[in-house]
């Protein structure tokens, strides 16, 4: 129903793989909170992998921009990974594909963080 | 040609945890007229959008305020009214989400949606009081004879 | 104690492509409450015997003729109001389905499933006409402290 | 959505096995058209096959009962194979386990044919 949010570390980026929902209500609490916590730890190199992503609407792109900002104001740097056709189509409308930086494979992903 | 028309009527409490119900209806509804699964998907991501904001906007999370949803459909498309009891609001004084200075606004995307996946998106004001939004989608026609 | 109540109400025209909306919107209803899967289930059969009574026998599948139903919840229990624009009738009338001379029959089991399946069913005829049926259903509580 | 009723012989025994819903509307007439099939083609053994029904209301319960009568009426014999804990329940609650012979084993319920 709502979002799992399972995080692993592939050399010195932190992955998030979230699986199911992101719309108003919990799944935006949660991705929040890992992304203010991964923060607070100085883990500031990070890889939402949104390969299992479900439902987004309005609410859960803005959490994904929300994510971006806080990111970025702390001097990181967040990715997307493994972007669903839905959610490529809801970023490309609202001109976020020019935002985002975005990957179909987790290795170069990965490797894109410290070129 | 239309053969018959429906409609369904549904009314919720403001309140999030009903959203899924009404997306959930929404897409027994399309299936029953029969659209493709990708339109049947933005019809119900436009639904929700305008559900979401008559609970938050329009009925600024009043429990107590009702959303009415009614759904008139055909053998070729789908109108969606979605009725909020707040004070209204002048859609074209909305800010634009594709203005540069607005694309890191995390807020500010559901009616830009809904005007791209609906074919039509009006808003008007209740003689009673409250909004209500318009959303009209016609079936994809297959070209040939 | 009662923390907050809700409404939810949906009305169909009289045709039973609309059942399955109706049973599904009942289990949406019924996850939001917390009921147990299987007591879902006969909710929802419940509610499905009602509507098609509605349709069936309330409105004589007039599809001009709408069914309106009423689901009210709160933390323990769901109460369900179906109503039609029939003639009405009487409830302690219809054959017991259990009696041997009807055991072959192929009708006459909805009401009977709805009281098995229900805490409480009731008929009652609408001032303005048409048959109200109300069903109850209260959650099964844990006799844990 | 609705109901499919996949037709097989075993011995003299037409086995029908059905997935899906049986309720007002397709699934009925699917069964009533199946049975009256092989009754006119002198079918009269029919075994019933549940496992795969995931829904019924008392519609079905009444259709699954106007099967049973008329096969019975044209002096055949209808059995159920493989009932699921909420066929058994609607049906216990009708009394209807005291009119159908009802089998879990479709071996056993075969053989009860040409007892
Ligand atoms: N039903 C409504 N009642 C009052 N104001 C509304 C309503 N719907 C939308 N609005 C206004 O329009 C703005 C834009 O809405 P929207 O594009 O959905 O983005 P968001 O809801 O994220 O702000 C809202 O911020 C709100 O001010
Ligand atoms: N809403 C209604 N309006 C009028 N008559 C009804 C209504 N609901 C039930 N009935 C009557 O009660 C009888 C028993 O209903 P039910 O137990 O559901 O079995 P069935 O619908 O299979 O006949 C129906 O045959 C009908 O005569």
């Amino acid at each position: 129903m709502s979002l799992t949010i399972n995080q692993r570390t592939v050399g010195d980026v932190s992955v998030l793989d979230l699986s199911g929902k992101v719309t108003i209500g919990a799944g935006s609490v949660q991705l929040r909170e890992a992304i203010r916590k991964l923060i607070d730890g100085n883990n500031k190199k990070i890889l939402l992998n949104l390969g299992d992503v479900s439902y987004v609407d309005s609410s859960g792109i803005g959490e994904l921009v929300h994510s971006f900002t806080t990111t970025s104001n702390a001097g990181g740097v967040l990715k997307l990974l493994n972007l669903t056709k839905k959610i490529q189509d809801l970023l490309a409308i609202t001109k976020l594909l020019t935002v985002f930086e975005t990957f179909t494979s987790e290795d170069e992903a990965i490797k894109s963080f410290n070129k | 040609m239309e053969q018959s028309e429906s409609t369904i009527a549904l009314t919720i409490n403001s309140n999030f945890k009903f959203t899924e119900l009404v997306a959930s209806v929404t897409d027994n509804i399309t299936q029953i007229v029969g659209f493709a699964e990708e339109e049947a998907h933005w019809i119900s991501l436009s639904v929700r959008e305008s559900v979401i904001n008559a609970i938050k906007h329009g009925n600024k999370l009043d429990s107590d305020k009702a959303v009415d949803v009614k759904f008139v459909i055909s053998e070729e498309e789908i109108i969606i009214y979605v009725r909020d009891y707040g004070e209204g609001f002048d859609p074209t004084r909305i800010p634009d989400p594709l203005d540069p200075t607005n694309l890191l606004n995390p807020n500010g995307r559901g009616i830009f949606y809904m005007r791209t996946f609906m074919d039509e998106v009006d808003f008007s004001n209740h003689p009673q009081g409250g909004t209500i939004v318009k959303m009209l989608k016609k079936k994809a026609t297959l070209e040939s004879t």
